[in-house]
């Protein structure tokens, strides 16, 4: 069975032709890898192709596919498409949610909140401030926009991916 | 003797401070915040006291809370390690009162060293080199000009009543002297309504290089050598090495005798560093003292062979110094990186989280000060370095090459951290030569910006073991559920099964 | 120059010697046993090869398949790291014939220190001291008066055709000589039939004492000082430091001499061992060398500031020596311990299994050489030896304290290891005074057994937390699971949800 | 409630008092302790009596109500004693199994075995070789028995606690 997955912007096919233990045959796009395939711990691979060594960390981001995915040297979110991803992402993209909301990206404290619900802000204002680890981080609109809903309060504690502000 | 230390501080240098006290046989108390409980040096001590909420203000900074600690515990020596209330004479005084030893130099020192007027007074009475300048207004040309040639080129005016760059001037030929002077006393003038200016000697390129000291309650001070840590962003050190690349042994020599002279100034005893501003000839000039430990005190340790925490103690218990200037000697090369928990590629934003997995670098050279573990959660509160990588090898050349490897070793997951740009600072031609000053990070965007080293089969094979890791949940998700191997044969005998829970 | 190394091992060593090619900008590539798919080595190279089945016969020990992942990857150099080939002269000899650089000594050099005849042949040929005996059976008493008063007291009198200690005699007194002689000629007769007598060297309180060398291959030879390895159990070293406690400098320069002379012997090029018998006066006397690379190389390392394995493959690429012997010296004191996955408690049985939890000893001064992790299940086939504990501190003192300090942090679950047996040694006084021979262990067992240090509380406290986890487990077993927070939301929606399970 | 729980072979009572959050009141006998008990990581419990930090591992053994527990310089077998467990102790009590097992407490490869079902073997014979990390232990019996059954054979790999012969 076939399955589209999407790394960072780019959306390939991938699929599993064969597997024997940990043999595996994989053709992503047009390219077939003959892949030898072991989890050593929770989350860490270690994959041989054709006699090279590769290390592989994955960490679950929002659910359970989606990964933040380690190699040497990169760092790539991963996440694979299945029917009821599409069927969000469609959702997504029909009602324009999530792109109408200021999260904070970690868990931090919420500093000041600079505007209340119903005021009109001015692109490039700052809407709110988040601090963590000794260093505030401001969140600004890139466009004139409304603030909608606000759903935290000042001195509130959130985490990474809270949604902060629901904007129009 | 010193027989329990309490440590008032958290993270590295707490777990730091721990082991050469367990090495001396010396029992340690931790304290902590609230969000600290399952912090490593809670569970490193022999002792822990919860001494208040997460916010500094209410527990690390609490002078109260911590003495109060330190009488429950038994402890009869505080160690503050580097920050909170590491440079604060009143905690010190508070300690002394309580008839607890504070590991760390006399209030006085702290006094004297805190306050940059007069330290810079202290220096000039002691003959230490500070930054050439004026200390009182100037009105007229010819008093400027006597003042610029004694000081010598270039030289940066500055007005008196001045900010925001009005009424400032650079100067580097002779030439331009007085029409600089002339420009900035017009400016001013119009400015800010006077005329007055500061002359100061101008660094062009600066050099960061600092020198360890230590000193005995006896009057014998010594200098364990310089670092170089003039790798900074925004004013924080994020590389350290020692020798310093640009240094002389004849300069050397010169820069740690008034090191040793500016900590006599003070009557200075414990463990403190001498920070110089050195220009590209090596002219240098005494910056601050920083009565404290030092987050790179280990490349010193290092290449000196001394454990500079067992000398703080050793200090503090009133034992005279055990080595005189000549015993001590620099072997090899040493450098260390900060990892934080931050976001490199995204302005340095903090990244505070759970770490899911930790694999440390160890071998041959490498110390890894640390204190994080898998399953530890870094709280937001505090400082985001989570460690320390030191590595020492015979050269410079062998010491970065084994840095790299270290870095490369050294995998953490479940938050972002510095060692991708560390990486990238170690491929800097510039740093490689040993050819940086203060400016370094800012004239060398260009290389340490994030690259793009991904090649397809890179980019497949983090897809593949992305999809290889679902399919196989989707596979055992799909299977009935093997309670017994989970829990055990006897669960399931006594009816008891519910669900099979992860646990 | 070598462009990439196959490591023809497994374990720590593999891992070690990966860590210094990364350094050198040298590739490297694994070769692994079916059991070893998981194992760190071939994780930690760039590239990997299976070799074949678990037992070393079929994998690690096979020359042909070694050879042939050589060929396949590319590699133009291959390191061997200790036992499995290290020693094997006709593999060194394949190697050469397929036109691989093997990183060792030449074919002759282990050939001929491999066997123990022709090696003490040429040791005396070469005027290095060897345990003086006769090579000839005696038969007339005069003669083996003769033979004795040249060798000198305590000797052992053995029957030439003897065996289980029938007509052996130990003498140590003058006065003893004719009797025992005599004792021994007729218990030989009766028992064998045949009165011929050995007489050799008796070494009552015998020290295993080891000089690391390093030849090039343009004839320069130098040795990197010594070694003290006597606490032994059953012939395995458990422990060994540098400088040897018992070591004076005139010794140690003679026969750090001779250790040159030994390899000279043997036109020697590559990193070697020449193993010395010492008795309590350090009269000494070669035993064997050992052509590759020890197990304990890190303290000398640690204590001269020389990467071996760098040294080893720049002598494969026939570089010559960077450091003259005038170059060298010993600077503090560094110990080893073997950490091994076996039961002290239990006749050291040994203990193989699934590493639970691990947390690595960390901080200033301290090695670990290592190659477990979390989740690794070691393998039954190979030796038990997981890590190695190599600790520097300016003294010996220190350095025992920095020792127990690493123990204390190094915690391993899921199986069973040497170290609190290890803590154990560090506490004999013997040990502490630095006055021990290879019968240390044997002559220690009433500190090295095990010692009940527990206490009613601590006893509390394991039940406490085993009894928290149990109640805790049951807690979540008897709430209705919470199958959203571990899958993630989407699971649900789709109706997938079967059970929940752990992954 | 109240259970028994055993520590190698000491058996006590043992009951939480209270709870809140970490904090605990748990008694152990007639010892009260108050108890700040944090898990930190899997199996992994930090504790802090009177001030005092202690640290403490556990593997769960056989099954999930026994443990092996290490703190800092001892390690002791746990074993929560339950119902069932009281019966499952009662019925080996009577029937005498386990002691009429010779199981390896480690995995390794079976070398030899001396005997075959049925044999009398005398007092400290060796019934069975099994070899590890190349080293080979002997199991014996400590009086005259007979082989009952031989569960394993030669070349077989073997778990650890798995049982490989039954005598009477």
């Amino acid at each position: 069975m076939s399955y589209e997955i999407k790394i960072n912007d780019r959306i390939s096919n991938i699929e599993v032709l064969s597997r024997e233990g940990n043999k595996f045959s994989i053709l992503i796009d047009k390219r077939c890898y003959e892949l030898d395939i072991v989890e050593v711990d929770k989350g860490v691979y270690s994959i041989l192709h054709d006699c090279r060594s590769f290390n592989v960390e994955l960490v679950e981001a929002k659910n359970s596919k989606s990964y933040h995915v380690n190699t040497l040297y990169e760092t790539y979110e991963v996440e694979i498409i299945d029917a009821e991803t599409k069927y969000l992402m469609n959702r997504r993209k029909d009602e324009g949610e999530d792109q109408n909301v200021i999260s904070s990206p970690m868990p931090g404290k919420v500093v000041k909140i600079l505007f209340k619900e119903g005021d009109l802000v001015k692109a490039g204002e700052t809407v709110v401030i988040v601090s963590a680890m000794k260093m505030e981080s401001e969140y600004k609109v890139k466009q004139d926009r409304k603030i909608k809903r606000i759903l935290v309060k000042e001195g509130d504690t959130v985490n990474g991916d809270q949604p902060m502000v629901v904007i129009e | 003797m010193i027989k329990k230390v309490l440590v008032a501080n958290r993270g590295e240098i707490a777990v730091r401070v721990m082991r050469s006290c367990r090495e001396l046989g010396i029992e340690s108390v931790a304290v902590y915040s609230e969000v600290d409980r399952k912090s490593m040096h809670v569970r490193y001590a022999d002792d822990a006291v919860c001494i208040g909420p997460a916010p500094s203000s209410e527990s690390y900074l609490r002078k109260d809370k911590i003495i109060e600690a330190a009488k429950l515990t038994g402890a009869d020596a505080i160690h503050p390690g580097y920050g909170f209330l590491s440079e604060n004479a009143d905690f010190a005084r508070m300690c002394e009162k309580e008839g607890i030893i504070f590991i760390g130099p006399s209030p006085y020192a702290i006094d004297t060293m805190g306050d940059k007027i007069t330290a810079r007074k202290t220096m000039i009475a002691a003959g230490v080199p500070v930054v050439p300048g004026t200390t009182e207004p100037i009105h007229d040309i010819k008093t400027a000009i006597d003042v610029i040639m004694k000081i010598g080129l270039p030289v940066m005016i500055k007005a008196s009543a001045g900010g925001g760059g009005k009424g400032m001037r650079l100067v580097k030929n002779e030439e331009d002297i007085i029409s600089a002077i002339s420009g900035a006393k017009s400016e001013a003038k119009a400015a800010f309504g006077d005329d007055a200016v500061y002359i100061e000697k101008y660094i062009s390129s600066p050099h960061h290089i600092e020198f360890q000291i230590l000193g005995d309650k006896h009057g014998n001070i010594v200098h364990l050598f310089e670092r170089e840590c003039s790798v900074q962003r925004r004013h924080q050190k994020v590389v350290e090495e020692t020798p310093s690349p640009i240094m002389t042994q004849e300069v050397r020599m010169k820069m740690g005798a008034d090191a040793v002279a500016a900590a006599r100034a003070v009557n200075y005893y414990g463990a403190g560093t001498i920070e110089f501003i050195v220009d590209d000839n090596l002219n240098y000039y005494f910056l601050e003292m920083n009565t404290r430990l030092q987050v790179e005190h280990p490349i010193t340790e290092r290449v000196v062979g001394v454990d500079l925490v067992k000398q703080q103690i050793n200090v503090a218990n009133g034992l005279p110094l055990a080595f005189k200037q000549e015993d001590l000697k620099q072997t090899g090369h040493a450098i260390e990186m900060r990892i934080y928990a931050e976001d490199p590629d995204n302005n340095f934003m903090p990244s505070p989280g759970v770490i899911k997995h930790i694999r440390e670098p160890l071998g041959l050279g490498v110390r890894h000060d640390g204190y994080v573990y898998k399953g530890y959660e870094i709280p937001m509160y505090y400082d985001p370095m989570i460690s320390k990588l030191i590595v020492w090898a015979e050269t410079r050349d062998e010491a970065i090459a084994r840095m790299k490897r270290a870095l490369f070793a050294y995998k953490i997951t479940g938050i972002k951290t510095s060692i991708p740009y560390l990486h990238r600072i170690l491929e800097v031609p510039d740093f490689i030569k040993g050819r940086y000053n203060t400016h370094f990070i800012e004239e060398n965007q260009q290389y340490l910006k994030k690259q793009n080293t991904s090649t397809e089969r890179s980019i497949d094979m983090a897809a593949i073991a992305a999809f290889v890791d679902y399919i196989t949940k989707l596979e055992s998700l799909q299977t009935e559920p093997n309670t017994k191997q989970q829990l055990g044969n006897n669960w399931k005998d006594f009816g008891r099964k519910r669900s099979a829970l992860r646990f």
